[in-house]
């Protein structure tokens, strides 16, 4: 008797480590959402994840989320000026398909919120670009009240594009070296964000207030 | 025997000795009125049983020759003569047997027993009645005939009230004119021939005025339509006792004196009593319509009741003699509207029955009586000529006289009339059966004014803000109240039920419900014995023994295995014996009904009616398979209709609906009666005959179909019937018409237009479906309630079958009988799964439910397999006939059926994913968090039922092969087998081979999918979605439901418009018009009516001069 | 126009501001006017210009933070559709009794206003509806942001993460210095 | 034994060519589209590193059995769609399993792939999925019905209902073709091609701007690689099928490629000129002008 | 010149006085003239009977055997006598329950007049 209840006791333990508690979502709506935590996913070996890695590099699909005045920069990419097909680059409408997230300058609180949401709902690998000074230390909002100063403290950032707009020329040099990032295999910010899982929600829990959402939003 | 002077000479006696009696005590006086009633009914039957005994068959018992007496010992024409021959004895015997029951329904009753004068009065009636019956002589009708009316206007006014002094007063009027144009007809006929007695005035010219005198006074007399202003105030006003026998036995007496006069009647006279019968009988019909005050309705059916043996009496002979009819017609008019008038009596006096609109307390009538409320039923059918009930046969028998002489005006008013006091006699007993929140008047689905919401869950965390957190929790709770009242959904407040109680006792009237339902029963018997087709009543039989049953409280899981055992044994004794198409709806009828009665295994208790109806439709469909005579098959089709409605009538707020059901049903059951007896190799299969017969019994069995343009009654008889009832109405019910189709085929070929070759019938039928097809389809897309999106699904589908069935090819014959063997089977799947979702949810709006597949998941497989077996998608069983349909079609050269019909099966797709989407997937609400899987009595149809569409579709020659031996020898072999393939002149296809290919390119990507998606593929829940970054607020408001065919609506909505609706209305309000300028002339004004009396006589008599 | 407002204003004691001033060496507008009105007259004022003056339209309500005469005035923006004519109306208030009467009665979407006054100045006005409810701060928990007393700098810094290494320039003299050294006379 | 084995390795053939001549189509129409705008555009091989990156994502997500099942559903309608057309007349590695049914059968295997994707889309619970399918299925009806119509009108000129039949009728020269001997039937059905399509100005479904991008909006990593996947097999078999209906179909591969690709051309020419309808525009459009014309088609067969 | 017999005169005397009757009925509106009319009506009536009942070569029929040996002997028919004397009773009778009916009319209507008397209708 003694060894099933010590049994149970373990096993409840593990399943509370593997489990979020979700403690912030609204009276009663637990059941809406999923409550798993996200997980480290070993990548391939050898030649897989280096082929596999050139296929993520040259299809870089970008959530199509304006978060901040940069996302003003990333229209002309797609005319025929700057043309960012040609590098397998091109916006999906949905975080559940897209790859790569471009933080579009400044961040408030609030939209912190919405970036945190969009950024768990994308499928890994996936890679975040943050665009303007805002993301980097907060560029001319730096002491405003409501707007974050560093962006990966938030989410993992795999590469900052400095600037106050960046021009589009230079958000393709930026592309470019995440591709290149990418090909050498090393954004790896999903299991970064997954291994220091706590940290990040910490940080996140910190400035929204208003969570209401399921700690990790599948 | 026993003289009939006695039939005279007793009650009147007694009415003088009655003082004397009454002195020895109250009772002795009643006992004695009961006995000498109970005497005189006994005296005519003693006659009867005693010309029976001695007459081989029945044609001798109507040339018995009569039991006559002459009064005073002088032979006939000196004196007056008394004669009794089969038809006084049998008037005779009914109106003693009315009076018996009237005056002991008068004795106890609770309240106003009938005092000592009024017992005389009574009987000096049944004294005048009995002599006008007896007599032969003229001038001693007269003397009857004041007896009678004097003894009237006296007990009208023993009610004591107003209203019926100012009545009796009017009555006076009109009478005292009537009894003086009698005189003076007695008096000029004797002037003219000397003589008064019946039987020696001579049948020669000249007396036709003098004739006409009498017959016009005899008329006015019946309240003939306009002159009968009076008459109605009577039954309004009088004591419903008084009205009972004024109404049955009064009017009886007059009516077998005009039957006796006929003899000497000229034709003219006979067509002048015809007429106004018909007259009568239409405008009371139609004026009764609009009644509010329930006596006074009666009172005008009674009129119009009279109108109708006026014009039997005036229409001449027909294949049986007309006093059989009248008996017939007489006997189930005296004995249910007495009866009708003694419930309106018994139900708690003037209060709550009276009027039309007052439903106030007549449902709890129904919960707290059944016995009485089924009571009130029979006596409306019987009232309103429903089989088996007397009337039922003397329509019959009417119409079949009154068509082969082509007296088509007098045949429409005869159905005319009758369908209208159907419509207002049913309406009046929707009121009993309705449940408190039935409206009554539902057509379209009623969604709410608008969509409540669930009080959304408080916020977790309150903002505690400096120096006004206090202030801010206190204004946050005063906008939840708020939010709460403004949100809570609007309860049906119940109102507090009166109790009903019913003043004295019912047995009279349970007598005479049962004297007629026995009569009924005989009438059949005599009616179905000439054609060796007793067997046709095994439905009564079953009503009958299921009647018991419920009395007995029996549950109702042991009737329904009762049932299904009858059922079982009746499939196994019939089906061996049929063959061909019968055979194929055999099974469809009788072993999809038993399919369909496991779902209703699932009630629990006690269901008053349910499984008995359910037995007696199955077994009056059975009759439909073997039927050969006309009758016989009009009769157990009109069975079948009615039970329909009884089932459909138990529904939560069905009283509408089952109306508009039962109107339509009666509609097409008359307009087949007329083209029945319009076919004159009788009904047998593939008869050929004229044009309109085709086109009437089509009319009537398309309404069954519910084709389009007469399928107003079809969405909401199957979306407010019960929800296993639905299956059984939509999935077996509803291929009655299909199949009558099939066998009367041969009359749809004729051509429709002499000049236009290759328009027939059938052609028109084509169109018909098609468009029917479309119509169906398209009005499942907008409805909001699931029952009604299956209604009109099932409404298109027989659209479907009636194209391929009209067709008249082999192809579109397999194909029809395949889509109804298949319709069957997955409308049985999508109307118990709905049912079981219904009954778990509570509710049939689908933008309530959603997400339900987890959990229900076998009713969302079920109702799956069902849309895509349904829709035609390919490898399901829908294909089949979908390619069968295309091919026929095509082969045929109706190209442009084709295209509609290819345009309605794309729009099934809309309504098909609609109402698996908005019911199974999407967002699971949160009441629906826990409820459970249907109970196991809906899932074991459906699974039977999957298991025969998987079958099929695996194996379509298992079906189709079957189907082609049914129809083999009708038509030309068109299409061919090569192995599995199903060649036809067009094109091919192999159901097996498309299954398998379909198995194998659906392995291959679940394989893959299986594989690579076999780690870190996360299952998530219903809020883990992408929501523009938010996240979903409720699961309502996130589900997308409501107007899920918005778009569509806005580019075709034009077409939503209910045409039909419309029209039928318009034909109502028309009707209601008529009856509502119509009875403006009933002014209220005792003079008025005098002078539309003298006016009657004077256009009667100028009428005449006309014929002359 | 003019006197019609005029006349009806001298009997809510509102005064117009400046009509004919040059304001900064600018003339005003023709058809803009400020009245500054006492607390107490404002609603009715305001409720006399939307019903009787022909102001239908509520552009714009606002509020001003003057922390020195430890006041908020407030500003409601009416314009007039048939006369293309614009009233500011100017009240002021105490800041330690920050609490306005409520005009949502007259134009409903000044609820909406009246609930971002409160969580950005901490103006209460009774009986507004939603009035508590979050509006565009999710969550916040400190004091109204806007009220010029809180310290946004030293919020940002307890609560942002600052990257160190920050350096703050003024624009004109770094942009003189490092990017156009030569033409750096010319300015 | 031999036979069945035969069979498999020709379907798969048919398969492999199918699968990468949709990829490629669409790599080229991508470029075509992006010349038109005056951009380079992206590289052709450009769908297979899309379809082989989702294919490589790490995680996904599924709502449940339907959502899990409706890509596969959509593949197999696809597949099984392309399977049931006779792809190259007379050749027997291409004739697929065209033996099995004749174009009704094909006309309606469409709807299982769309069909179950809808199911599958639907279990995700998120709103822009039904939204999407309920536009979408409101087109189809109305772009089925020219469509069919024109399908009736070659039934009824070649007296068959089997495609192969129906190509075999046109063989003999370009003027055999029902584009030539029946022009009524072939504008109603090369206008519902457009809307069958589902590019501009009929690209009410994925419609990015209002309801991104409508029924697949939760699909992801493998679940949408299926998807494309079946997009260029699907438009395949499309093409295939109105080649074979309206174009006197192919006698060799090169010929097939011309045609389908000039088929395919004139979609991009269409969708790349005109904007969107509206749904009900939409719906309006096909059931007037194009039903007049498929309308016509029939009667003009039956005089 | 019109021979006029007495039976003739009688019978237009009898149908004059039925047309004032009904010509009463119709048109009074107090209830106690109607009945009055209706008197004069059966009157009439009665006069009718009495001369259309008077068959001239009719035989009365109680004798029927011996009358054919008494030839010429001048019987009056005793039938229409008979008939009328019924009429008379039963009329009386019908006048009488009139004349109770107006009372109890006047007793519930407080009220002679027959336009004040129309409860029901329709």
């Amino acid at each position: 008797m003694d060894n099933d209840s010590n049994n149970k006791e373990q096993l409840d333990e593990i399943r509370k480590q593997l489990t979020l508690a979700n403690n912030d979502v609204r009276e009663g709506e637990q059941a809406y959402f999923c409550d798993a935590r996200p997980v480290v996913v070993e990548p391939y070996r050898g030649i897989l994840e280096r082929f596999a890695n050139w296929a993520r590099s040259e299809s870089l699909w970008i959530l199509g989320f304006g978060t901040g005045c940069g996302a003003i920069e990333l229209r002309p990419l797609m005319t025929s000026r700057y043309d960012m097909y040609r590098f397998g680059i091109q916006p999906r409408p949905t975080p559940r398909q897209a790859g790569v997230f471009v933080i579009g300058g400044y961040a408030s609180v609030k939209t912190m919120k919405r970036i945190v949401r969009s950024y768990e709902q994308m499928q890994g690998p996936k890679f975040v670009v943050g665009l303007g000074s805002c993301t980097i230390n907060g560029g001319m909002y730096w002491d405003s009240y409501n707007t974050i100063n560093r962006l990966d403290h938030y989410i993992p950032v795999d590469v900052y594009i400095a600037g106050c707009m960046p021009r589009p020329e230079a958000l393709l040099a930026g592309f470019n070296a995440l591709k290149a990032k990418i090909r050498a295999g090393e954004c790896d910010g999903m299991n970064k964000y997954a291994q220091n899982f706590d940290w990040y929600k910490a940080n996140q829990k910190q400035i929204i207030k208003h969570w209401e959402m399921p700690d990790y939003n599948w | 025997m026993v003289s009939p002077i006695y039939a005279i000479a007793i009650p009147l006696g007694a009415a003088f000795l009655l003082p004397l009696f009454e002195k020895a005590g109250k009772n002795a006086a009643k006992a004695l009125v009961l006995a000498i009633l109970a005497a005189l009914t006994a005296l005519p039957v003693s006659w009867l049983v005693v010309w029976i005994v001695n007459t081989p068959n029945l044609a001798g018992l109507l040339r018995v020759s009569p039991l006559a007496v002459d009064t005073g010992g002088f032979p006939a024409p000196i004196s007056i003569r008394l004669a009794a021959g089969i038809g006084e004895a049998l008037v005779m015997a009914l109106v003693n047997l009315t009076a018996f029951l009237g005056i002991t329904h008068m004795l106890v009753r609770s309240q106003a027993k009938p005092t000592g004068k009024t017992l005389v009065l009574l009987l000096t009636l049944v004294t005048g009645v009995n002599g006008l019956i007896l007599t032969r002589d003229l001038f001693n009708i007269f003397v009857f005939l004041e007896i009678t009316s004097i003894s009237t206007y006296a007990l009208i006014a023993s009610n004591g009230s107003k209203r019926a002094y100012e009545a009796g007063f009017k009555y006076i009027i009109a009478g005292s004119i009537a009894s003086s144009i009698y005189l003076v007809g007695v008096i000029y006929l004797y002037r003219l021939t000397g003589s008064l007695s019946l039987d020696h005035l001579p049948r020669s010219g000249g007396t036709a005025i003098a004739l006409m005198l009498l017959t016009t006074a005899l008329l006015l007399e019946l309240k003939p339509f306009p002159a009968n202003g009076w008459s109605l105030d009577v039954y309004q006003a009088a004591d419903p006792g008084i009205s009972a026998m004024v109404s049955a036995v009064g009017a009886s007496g007059v009516l077998f004196v005009l039957y006796k006069l006929t003899p000497l009647l000229s034709p003219t006279h006979l067509r002048l009593i015809a007429g106004s019968g018909a007259v009568t009988f239409v405008f009371s019909q139609v004026i009764a319509l609009r009644q509010t005050d329930v006596r006074r309705m009666l009172g005008y059916s009674s009129t119009a009741q009279i109108g109708l043996m006026l014009l039997v009496i005036g229409s001449g002979r027909g294949t049986i003699p007309t006093i059989v009819l009248l008996g017939l017609l007489l006997g189930n008019h005296m004995l249910s509207k007495a009866g009708l008038f003694w419930v309106t009596d018994l139900i708690d006096g003037n209060r709550t029955i009276a009027s039309m609109s007052d439903s106030g307390s007549l449902p709890a009538l129904a919960r707290n009586k059944p016995l009485l409320v089924a009571m009130i039923g029979i006596l409306l059918a019987a009232l309103a000529g429903l089989p088996p009930f007397p009337s039922f046969w003397a329509k019959w028998h009417l119409v079949s006289a009154l068509v082969p002489n082509g007296r088509w005006l007098l045949v429409a008013v005869v159905l005319g009339g009758s369908l209208m006091e159907a419509g207002y006699l049913f309406r009046w007993f929707t009121r009993f059966t309705k449940a408190s929140e039935d409206p009554g008047d539902v057509h379209q689905e009623r969604i709410p004014a608008d969509v409540p919401v669930t009080t959304r869950p408080q916020t977790g965390t309150v903002s505690s803000r400096s120096g006004k957190e206090a202030l801010a929790r206190q204004a946050a709770s005063t906008a939840a109240a708020t939010q709460a009242t403004t949100q809570t959904i609007p309860q049906v407040v119940r109102q507090a039920e009166q109790p009903v109680e019913i003043s004295g006792s019912p047995v009279p009237t349970i007598i005479a419900t049962l004297v007629l339902v026995f009569g009924g029963i005989a009438a059949a018997v005599g009616f179905l014995a000439p054609n060796q087709e007793l067997i046709l009543l095994v439905p009564l039989a079953v009503l009958l023994i299921g009647a018991l049953l419920d009395t007995l409280r029996i549950p109702s899981k042991i009737q329904l295995l009762l049932g299904m055992l009858g059922i079982g044994v009746y499939s196994w004794l019939l089906l061996p014996s049929l063959g061909g198409i019968p055979l194929v709806f055999g099974l469809l009828f009788l072993v999809g009904g038993l399919l369909q009665m496991i779902a209703l295994m699932q009630r629990k208790g006690h269901q008053p009616g349910l499984a008995v109806l359910v037995s007696t439709l199955l077994f009056s469909l059975g009759n439909l398979l073997f039927v050969q005579s006309r009758l016989g098959f009009f009769f157990s089709w009109e069975l079948m209709s009615i039970v329909s409605y009884l089932l459909i009538v138990r529904g939560r707020a069905a009283s509408g609906a089952a109306l508009r059901y039962l109107m339509f049903s009666l509609g097409g059951a008359y307009s087949i009666l007329v083209g029945l007896v319009l076919l004159p190799t009788g009904f047998a299969p593939h008869a050929t005959s004229s044009l309109w017969a085709g086109i009437l019994l089509g009319t009537g069995f398309l309404i069954k179909i519910g084709t389009v343009g007469l399928h107003i009654w079809l969405p909401g008889a199957y979306a407010e019937a019960e929800d296993e009832v639905s299956s059984l109405l939509s999935s077996v019910l509803s291929k009655a018409g299909l199949f009558m189709l099939f066998t009367t085929a041969g009359l749809f070929i004729q051509p429709l237009l002499r000049s236009v070759p290759g328009v027939t019938l059938a052609y028109l039928l084509g169109w018909l479906g098609a468009l029917t097809a479309l119509a169906g389809a398209f009005l499942a897309v907008f409805q909001e309630d699931i029952k009604y999106t299956l209604a009109y699904s099932s409404m298109g589908q027989m659209g479907y079958m009636l194209l391929s069935f009209a067709l008249m090819t082999q192809l579109g014959w397999i194909n029809s009988m395949y889509l109804a063997v298949t319709h069957l089977l997955f409308k049985t799947m999508l109307f118990v799964a709905i049912a079981g979702v219904v009954h778990r949810t509570g509710t049939r709006l689908m933008y309530r439910m959603g997400g339900l597949i987890s959990r229900m998941p076998v009713s969302f497989f079920s109702v799956l397999i069902g849309i895509i077996a349904l829709s035609g998608v390919p490898p399901l069983t829908g294909f089949g006939a979908k390619w069968m349909l295309y091919t026929a079609l095509i082969e045929k050269g109706w190209y442009l059926q084709a295209g509609m019909a290819f345009f309605a099966s794309a729009i099934a797709f809309l309504y098909l994913f609609r109402l698996i989407h908005t019911i199974f997937l999407g967002q699971l609400k949160d009441e629906h968090r826990e409820i459970r899987e249907a109970p196991l009595w809906y899932l074991v149809p459906q699974l039977i039922a999957i298991i025969g569409i998987m079958l099929v579709s695996m194996f379509p020659n298992l079906l189709i092969k079957p189907l082609e031996m049914a129809i083999a020898g009708y038509f030309p072999q068109t299409i061919a087998w090569q192995g599995s393939t199903l060649v036809s002149t067009l094109g091919y296809w192999n159901g097996n081979a498309v299954m398998y290919v379909t198995m194998g390119v659906f392995l291959v990507p679940l394989v893959w999918l299986l594989a690579t998606r076999r780690k870190h593929n996360q299952k998530v829940r219903q809020f883990n979605i992408v929501y523009s970054a938010e996240r979903p607020d409720r699961p309502q408001t996130t589900h997308y439901a409501y107007n899920f065919y918005a778009p569509y609506r806005s580019a075709l909505g034009s077409f939503l418009t209910p045409w039909a609706t419309r029209f039928w209305k318009r034909v109502l309000s028309v009707v209601r018009v008529v009856g509502s300028s119509t009875r403006r002339i009933y002014s209220g004004d005792g003079q008025t009516y005098a002078l539309y009396v003298l006016l009657y006589a004077i256009v009667l008599m100028l009428l005449l001069r006309g014929g002359n | 126009m003019y006197e019609n407002v005029m006349k009806s204003a001298e009997r809510f004691k509102a005064r117009p501001l400046g009509r004919d001033q040059k304001i900064g060496g600018m003339k005003q507008r023709e058809d803009l006017l400020f009245m500054k009105v006492e607390q107490e007259q404002a609603v009715p004022f305001i409720t006399w210009l939307k019903e009787l003056g022909g102001f239908g339209h509520l552009v714009l309500f606002t509020a001003v933070d003057f922390i020195e005469q430890d006041i908020f005035q407030i500003t409601y923006l009416l314009h007039s559709y048939e006369q293309h004519h614009d009233i500011v109306v100017l009240v002021e208030i105490d800041r330690q009794k920050a609490e306005m009467e409520s005009i949502h009665h007259l134009w409903p979407h000044a609820a909406t206003y009246q609930q971002e006054l409160f969580e950005m100045f901490g103006i209460t006005f009774p009986g507004s509806p939603r009035l508590y409810e979050d509006f565009a701060l999710e969550g916040w928990q400190g004091p109204p942001p806007m009220r010029r007393d809180f310290d946004t700098k030293e919020y940002s810094e307890k609560t942002y993460f600052p990257r160190p290494g920050r350096v703050t320039h003024d624009p004109a003299t770094y942009m003189k210095e490092q990017l156009y050294p030569g033409e750096a006379q010319t300015w | 034994m031999k036979d069945i084995a035969m069979k498999a390795l020709y379907t798969l053939i048919s398969l492999f060519v199918i699968l990468n001549y949709g990829l490629l189509l669409t790599g080229t129409m991508a470029r075509v589209r992006a010349k038109v705008q005056g951009r380079i555009g992206q590289p052709v091989y450009q769908p297979y590193i899309d379809i082989l990156k989702n294919n490589f994502l790490r995680t996904s997500i599924y709502h449940g059995v339907m959502f899990f099942l409706g890509p596969v559903f959509r593949l197999a309608g696809g597949l099984g769609t392309y399977l049931f057309i006779p792809v190259i007349f007379g050749s027997t590695i291409f004739s697929n399993f065209a033996f099995s049914g004749d174009l009704l059968l094909v006309m309606y295997f469409i709807f299982f792939g769309q069909l179950g994707m809808a199911l599958g889309a639907g279990q995700s619970g998120h709103p822009y999925s039904p939204i999407g399918v309920s536009r979408g299925l409101a087109q189809m009806t109305a772009f089925e019905l020219p469509f069919a119509l024109a399908v009736i009108s070659i039934a009824s000129q070649y007296g068959t209902l089997s495609i192969t039949g129906i190509v075999a009728a046109q063989q003999g020269g370009i003027l055999n073709w029902v584009a030539f001997t029946n022009p009524l039937a072939m504008v109603a059905g090369m206008i519902s091609f457009l809307g069958m399509s589902m590019d501009n100005p009929f690209s009410i479904v994925l419609a990015p701007q209002e309801i991104p991008i409508g029924p697949p909006t939760e699909m992801n990593a493998g679940f949408l690689g299926m998807l494309q996947t079946n997009r260029a097999i699907f438009n395949g078999a499309k093409l295939v099928l109105f080649m074979n209906l309206f174009f006197g179909g192919a006698g060799n591969l090169l010929v097939m490629v011309v045609k389908t690709f000039l088929l395919y051309f004139y979609v991009v020419f269409v969708g790349a000129s005109f904007p969107r309808f509206r749904p009900d525009q939409s719906i309006r459009f096909f059931l007037g002008i194009p039903t007049l014309i498929g309308i016509a088609a029939v009667v003009l067969q039956m005089v | 010149m019109i021979q006029v017999t007495i039976t003739q005169a009688m019978t237009a005397l009898g149908l004059l006085l039925a047309i004032i009757g009904l010509w009463g009925i119709l048109t009074r509106r107090n209830i106690i003239r109607i009945i009055i009319a209706f008197t004069i009506l059966d009157t009439g009536v009665h006069l009718i009977m009495v001369g259309l009942g008077y068959v001239t070569k009719g035989t009365a029929p109680i004798l029927d055997g011996e009358l054919a040996a008494l030839g010429t002997l001048n019987v009056v028919d005793p039938v229409p006598s008979a008939l009328v004397l019924t009429a008379i009773v039963i009329g009386l009778a019908v006048t009488a329950l009139m004349l109770s009916y107006a009372i109890r009319l006047y007793q519930t209507y407080h009220t002679l007049s027959i336009d004040e008397i129309k409860e029901m209708k329709w």
